[in-house]
């Protein structure tokens, strides 16, 4: 198993520590695991990526070029990445942000409502880990119990009257991917 | 063991911290900032000190000042301002005191970008400074090296009092892989007879200088520090070698390159091809001698792959001396090279070779 | 007759990347303004800084260059001994300005030099994620400053304007704060005036703009105008430090 | 009586013209969600405005733009400390 | 009881490599005893800079760090900061420390770091052949200002201890000269009262000394001496700018 | 013509102003002093401007800032003093300014002495500041050289808006020769619309810049450097060769020591040893091509002789590619290689030869 | 009576100590020369010195030194403008 | 003809001036000079050299490592360069400052109280001159009075008052010369 994610969008929608949170979660099962984050000059509201590997056996190279899935939080990541997911590959996108359906005729897609599930949460930096809790479900690379746990450890504890939100947000992420099946790319 | 995930940048301030270093000077920059941030936190919490700088110029010279008196001590930026401390280290370099400087290079010339890169190869390993002078570089590929590394960083900075540097990029900065900490490495660092302690009792005066207007004596102190380097580059030449043993392409390639180079070559065994690769952990001493050694051997010819313009390239040219061909390829700007794209250079080497 | 607050010419029409509330985006309009009312947008030559505002040459809407980390007024410097004519400012963090470009503030002072300088003091290291400035508050607490600033270890506040005014070849500096529209409505008069100064040969002028940092002071940007007023006011007065002498 | 525009993608939801508007007819628009992810400011009650202009002066992203007649009740009769 | 001028203990027995007439070796000498008597030269470590005193490694008595130009108050911090119970003092040239190195100089003092810095101020660049420094006087002739520095092109003198003055961490602020008996019994005063504040942990200590350089002012050293009565004195007034409040 | 007597560092400032120079920035330092000297004297007299900056760091950005502004413009240091503009020489390079900035080299490293020396080397040709760029490096070897490569140094700065950089050593700069002037040189430096100068009517504004944050835009400049080194590397190696045709022993030295080199040249082929020189004109580009030639034609042998510890050594075997043993001799710390010292290597060689 | 000695190879013959001795009796040696070229400083008129010390406090090379009774007229009775 | 001469004193002896009028003369005679002075870091006092070389042919290294005249202005100097004289050259001595003999068997010398003789002028910093005067004589390089015409174009407009002297100097110092004889290396 090998699972390269690309988690794209801007910052301020909680990208770069639910890619943590995978990493985490996924060392915690003992496997192997990097985290790679990139972004704008902006301190808030720019660019923010993050590639997370997620690996039954060691990762020569951690950068991910070719993600096996993409989570792209607004127009401009679908846009920037959509053709470098790997055939046969994964694309969630944020529906609340992105108005069109990926392009991609060779991927399995779905689209989640990170925002409005996130707002109706409570807190709109909750909004990747929705996205999170679909990829855990779709692609069964980890537990979602195992995420739920990380939490705890990726939250700093000054932070840790958040996590009720975040579990929420992953579960409710789960919930959505479980309940809309997937897109197959192949009949959409 | 436990193995907790780190950042590569906060990797390097808890490898010092367990190589004894208790002063770190710098100035904030971007690709590095997680490491001051860390030291910032961690340094008081082992009674050491986190001073910032009014700029590079001003830390590397209190690096000098607390080096001289005796300190183990880092500073760390990225490339603009390792240009700046380039006086700095000069004079470190010649005054013979040990401290390690940490280079997160980025994107450039100028101001570049914060992307990844390895352009200061160049800067780093013949001396972006006046002068005859060299300094060991170290060049981690993973977390877990960097933390290995930069303890080796300080021994051999004292070993050899010169200033010691250590490269990695953006990506490595800021990346996150599980590491083991293990017990912290004994450390006892030599006795520094030398230091300006202030006299304390001792006889004679000790004066740290890089100043000496007879030539003659200037001289002396050259030929001391090149047999040093000469030492050095018998001593401490560090290398890794990966299925390179009866390869017939290899790849050169250094810190997450090398990372990027691995998977090349694991992909392009499964292919047929005999791909090996020689990863130089040390820039400077250059391990020319696995080099020599293939060039000789059962290489028919070799790939340097770097995030710059061709720049460790000359020292692989150096080393293998014409004898096979040298290719290369880079990717400059920031922008990191995909397996792809090496994948796609080794079978036209391939090719070529048929 | 209808009149709007119509876009000042001095800006190009480009968004803004600076983070939501930062009030690096209400000095941009300041100065922008003040170049178009003085009708010299086509002689102006803008340098930015490397900060939050590096960016700057794509929103002022004249010649503009990019300096390296601090060394504004020396870029400055440069382009007005070539170009007398032109009119040539800087624009600049207070760690650029202040920590690693001191020598050239300084220097850019005491030789008089006819540029003008627009020094945006928020207490903090924006671009680079909120590390302590020369200007950070004692007990501010910065990314590395954890535990707040504590001048045993990291000194004392520096205060830009007290120490230029001290400079012969300074001829007039000033602070304001935009925390406030009646603070804003004088930064813009404090900046009018030191282009004034400038186009009429009086010598290098400063003016010192407290602003916000929403981002790096962990505040929304209304507490972050607040904490300007209650926290950094009290260290950093405003008002005239030096003004040119046939001003007085 | 003095109008009021905000341009919506301009707009990053920062509550400045939010806070400094003497006659709090100023707010976030709870539905709308611009391009980058941001409620814009809207009006609630226009017909409150008195064209002072501190949204204007206080906005760092030139999103609102004031139109009012000259020599009404303008910038000068509130300084807005 | 006979008492003689004895050679302080601060010093090694060397000859000074300075010009006939250069008041260097009298700053040398007053800081050399000021060590001596305060019984802590065991203790101290001097950082030189370069410019003519480029050599003081060789002549005072004790542990010495010879810096880059214009950084010994960076190397002093370095040095002061892991020994806090050592004793550290710079000594600078104007080119040294009001030039190049403004800016280790202004954020020594902003940090309050318990080091002293004696600021020999000669108003030219000694060392490499008597270029304008930052406090050269309006209308001197330098090698650099052939015709004599006017403010126009070369810009005003800088004051560097009425700026200095103005920071927070600088604890003791003066300025002496060497030009007559009585001035330099007054300088040694001053440099006594700096050594005291660093001992006491007071913060930043800095000692202008108004000094000759008779070789490239093209004056005969009693001439220079008069030199600094009449030329230097009334654009760098002497006295205090700043003390320890515990002091005042 | 009137010949004139001439020191080295005035000659660069004469040349200067030949070459249409009117704003120099620059900082005191010794053994470059005369020049700075010299123009605060001649620029006023052309209606130019010599000024004194703090610093440094400061002169560079000084430079930058009027180079952007469309002037000619120099700089001129000692090694220390180009340590610290490495940061601002990278900023220049990447923005594509044209400027001249001369090194009048010293003994290094640290601060050393001011004795002369050719220590610089790696970091003027190889890019002692950060990223991928180059600088066309020019070493005139005697005081009517100095005059006519300066005004070849502004014109390709001008010509590949481009730094270039003139190194000397403290001989070169303070020794006098006669010169014979001529009358002035034409000069016309290219139209430059990209300055900034104000738009002053202009439709689009100018932006000098450095910053690219996207890797792929940065990439993109950083291929367009490349391009343009390529070309420099075509169209401008410049070398002499002095009795270099038949010999078999070929000395390569640059600057002052090429001086030294062509007495000894003189002397071997007295006494019946076929010695010549190749002296590089240009340090980058690296005259590599007359080397190549020789190294597979009559040569049998190369003598590099340098004032530093080897660093031009590495271009030549670059160069020579291992077909031909390089062998060195080199003093460092301001010491000067006599002619005898040379010949004395020389004959050793032979001896091996034959 | 305070005794004033002057250490020759020390002396540049700058001649500080000539102009600040108040009772004039200090003078360069016209006839001896040191090893470094320079004419070194000799007493005139011993008797008259009061040992005050400023030719010791001016001397830049540390060539002077003053010997003389405690309490005698020293340093303090003139303070040598 | 090529004359090797390495001046070497301290400062304020007018040693790189002295140098200078030599290069000049030869430079009016139309033969081939250079001129290369070094220093110590000293303004006043400190070590001064230089070398200059008269050739008639061009010059290809303008470095003096052996000379042909050593003009040696005191005892640190003599000491320094007495050995690296070209056998058969010529050692001219300040016997002001220098007590004791030059120790080279193989070389010409002569003694020249220099500093006698400038104090005599009235101006110390003609000392060199006088020895110039006395080079010149012994070696016949070039001619006094190409020496004493380049004076004018040597010193600066505001120095000509110095002009008379410095002749002075000169002539004195090839009339010591000229009455002394040589001292030749082999008999003395
Ligand atoms: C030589 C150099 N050192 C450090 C940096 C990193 N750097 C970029 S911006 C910055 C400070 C920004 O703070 P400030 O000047 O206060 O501007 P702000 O972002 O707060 O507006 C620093 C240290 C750099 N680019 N170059
Ligand atoms: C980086 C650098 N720049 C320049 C110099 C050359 N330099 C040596 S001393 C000096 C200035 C000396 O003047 P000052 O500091 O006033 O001391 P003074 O000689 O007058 O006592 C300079 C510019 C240097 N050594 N290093
Ligand atoms: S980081 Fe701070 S200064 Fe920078 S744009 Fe954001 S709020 Fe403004
Ligand atoms: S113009 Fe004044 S009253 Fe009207 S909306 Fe804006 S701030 Fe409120
Ligand atoms: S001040 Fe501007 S950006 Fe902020 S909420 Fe109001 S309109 Fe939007
Ligand atoms: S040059 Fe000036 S400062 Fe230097 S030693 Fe001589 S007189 Fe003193
Ligand atoms: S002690 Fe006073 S009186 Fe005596 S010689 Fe010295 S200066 Fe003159
Ligand atoms: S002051 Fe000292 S050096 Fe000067 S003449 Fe007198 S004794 Fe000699
Ligand atoms: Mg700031
Ligand atoms: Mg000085």
């Amino acid at each position: 198993m090998l699972e390269a994610v690309l988690l794209a969008g801007f910052g301020g929608q909680g990208i770069l520590s639910t890619g943590m949170l995978l990493s985490y979660a996924g060392m915690e099962e003992g496997l192997h695991v990097s985290w790679i984050p990139s972004y704008g000059p902006e301190m808030r509201g720019g660019t923010a990526n993050c590639a997370v590997t997620v690996s039954d056996a060691p990762i020569s190279s951690p950068l991910v070029t070719e993600p096996t899935t993409l989570i792209a939080m607004n127009l401009p990541s679908l846009e920037k990445y959509e053709t470098s997911v790997r055939p046969g590959g994964l694309i969630l996108y944020n529906a609340s942000l992105i108005y069109r359906l990926p392009e991609r005729q060779d991927a399995r897609v779905l689209g989640v409502k990170a925002n409005e599930v996130a707002e109706s949460i409570g807190n709109i930096r909750v909004a990747a880990n929705v996205m999170l809790g679909a990829f855990i479900e779709v692609s069964q690379a980890i537990s979602l119990k195992s995420a739920l746990e990380a939490l705890t450890k990726v939250l700093p504890p000054h932070r840790h009257k958040l996590i009720p939100a975040n579990q929420k947000a992953l579960q409710e992420g789960a919930r959505i991917a479980r309940e809309a099946g997937l897109v197959n790319s192949v009949n959409h | 063991m436990e193995r907790v995930l780190m950042k590569g940048n906060e990797a390097f301030g808890e490898g010092a911290v367990r190589a004894g270093c208790r002063h770190f000077f710098g100035y904030p920059i971007t690709p590095q900032s997680e490491l001051p941030h860390y030291l910032a936190r961690r340094l008081p919490e082992v009674g050491g000190l986190y001073l910032q700088a009014e700029s590079e110029v001003a830390a590397i010279n209190m690096v000098y000042g607390a080096a001289a008196a005796g300190a183990r001590v880092m500073t760390s930026s990225s490339s603009p301002g390792i240009s700046l401390m380039q006086e700095g280290i000069s004079y470190i370099a010649c005054a013979e005191l040990p401290c390690v400087v940490v280079n997160i290079m980025r994107g450039g010339p100028g101001l570049g970008n914060i992307a990844p890169s390895q352009a200061d190869y160049f800067q780093a390993v013949k001396g972006g400074g006046h002068g005859d002078y060299r300094l060991p570089v170290l060049a981690p590929a993973s977390i877990q090296e960097i933390i290995d590394l930069i303890v080796l960083a300080f021994d051999l900075a004292d070993k050899y009092r010169n200033p010691v540097m250590v490269v990695g990029d953006g990506i490595l900065g800021q990346m996150m892989e599980p590491v083991e900490l293990g017990p912290a490495p004994e450390v006892t660092p030599p006795p520094k007879p030398w230091a300006t302690t202030g006299t304390l009792g001792r006889k004679s005066r000790n004066v740290v200088n890089s100043l000496y207007i007879e030539p003659e004596e200037l001289e002396k102190v050259n030929l001391r520090l090149q047999a040093k380097y000469k030492q050095v580059e018998q001593e401490e030449k560090r290398w890794e070698e990966y299925r390179a043993d009866d390869a017939q392409v290899i790849i050169v390639a250094f810190g997450m390159v090398a990372r990027i180079a691995k998977a090349v070559v694991d992909s392009m065994r499964m292919a047929g091809i005999p791909v090996g690769l020689i990863r130089p952990v040390t820039l400077y001493p250059f391990p020319d001698k696995p080099l020599a050694a293939s060039a000789s051997g059962a290489a028919k010819a070799f790939l340097v792959v770097e995030m710059n313009a061709g720049q460790m390239l000359e020292d692989v040219k150096l080393a293998v001396c014409g004898r096979k061909p040298v290719h290369f390829y880079g990717r400059t700007g920031g922008m990191v090279t995909s397996v792809a794209e090496v994948e796609g250079k080794v079978r036209d080497i391939w090719e070529g070779l048929k | 007759m209808a009149v709007s607050t119509k876009r000042t010419q001095g800006l190009a029409d480009k968004h803004f990347h600076y983070c939501p509330g930062c009030t690096h985006g209400i000095i941009h309009r300041l100065v922008a303004e003040a170049i178009e009312e003085l009708g010299v947008l086509e002689k102006t030559v803008g340098v930015c800084p490397v900060g939050c505002a590096v960016f700057a040459y794509d929103y002022f809407n004249c010649d503009m260059i990019e300096a390296a980390h601090g060394r504004a007024p020396a870029v400055a410097t440069g382009v007005k001994r070539v170009l007398p004519e032109s009119v040539v400012f800087t624009y600049q963090g207070d760690g650029d300005l202040a920590a690693i470009g001191t020598a050239e503030t300084v220097h850019a002072a005491a030789r008089g030099e006819r540029i003008t300088t627009i020094f945006v003091n928020n207490a903090v290291y924006g671009m680079t994620g909120g590390q302590m400035a020369p200007t950070t508050l004692l007990g501010q607490k910065t990314t590395t400053t954890p535990f707040g600033r504590q001048s045993s270890v990291a000194g004392y506040p520096l205060k830009v304007s007290e120490m230029v005014a001290t400079i012969d070849g300074a001829a007039y500096v000033t602070r304001v704060a935009v925390n406030s529209p009646k603070n804003i409505l004088r930064a813009k008069k404090a900046i009018l005036k030191a282009f004034n100064v400038q186009l009429k040969g009086l010598g290098f002028s400063l003016v010192e703009v407290l602003s916000t940092c929403p981002t790096n002071w962990g505040l929304s940007p209304p507490e972050a105008l607040r904490w300007v007023k209650e926290k950094m006011i009290p260290v950093y007065p405003l008002g005239d430090f030096k003004v040119p002498e046939d001003e007085v | 009586m003095p109008q009021v525009f905000f341009e919506n993608e301009r707009c990053k939801g920062c509550e400045l013209c939010v806070t400094v508007c003497p006659k709090k007819i100023i707010a976030l628009s709870a539905g709308e969600i611009n391009s980058f992810g941001f409620h814009p400011a809207v009006l609630t009650d226009g017909t409150k405005c008195t064209g002072c202009g501190f949204c204007f002066l206080v906005c760092p992203d030139l999103a609102v733009t004031v139109v009012r007649e000259e020599g009404g009740n303008g910038e000068s009769t509130d300084e807005g400390e």
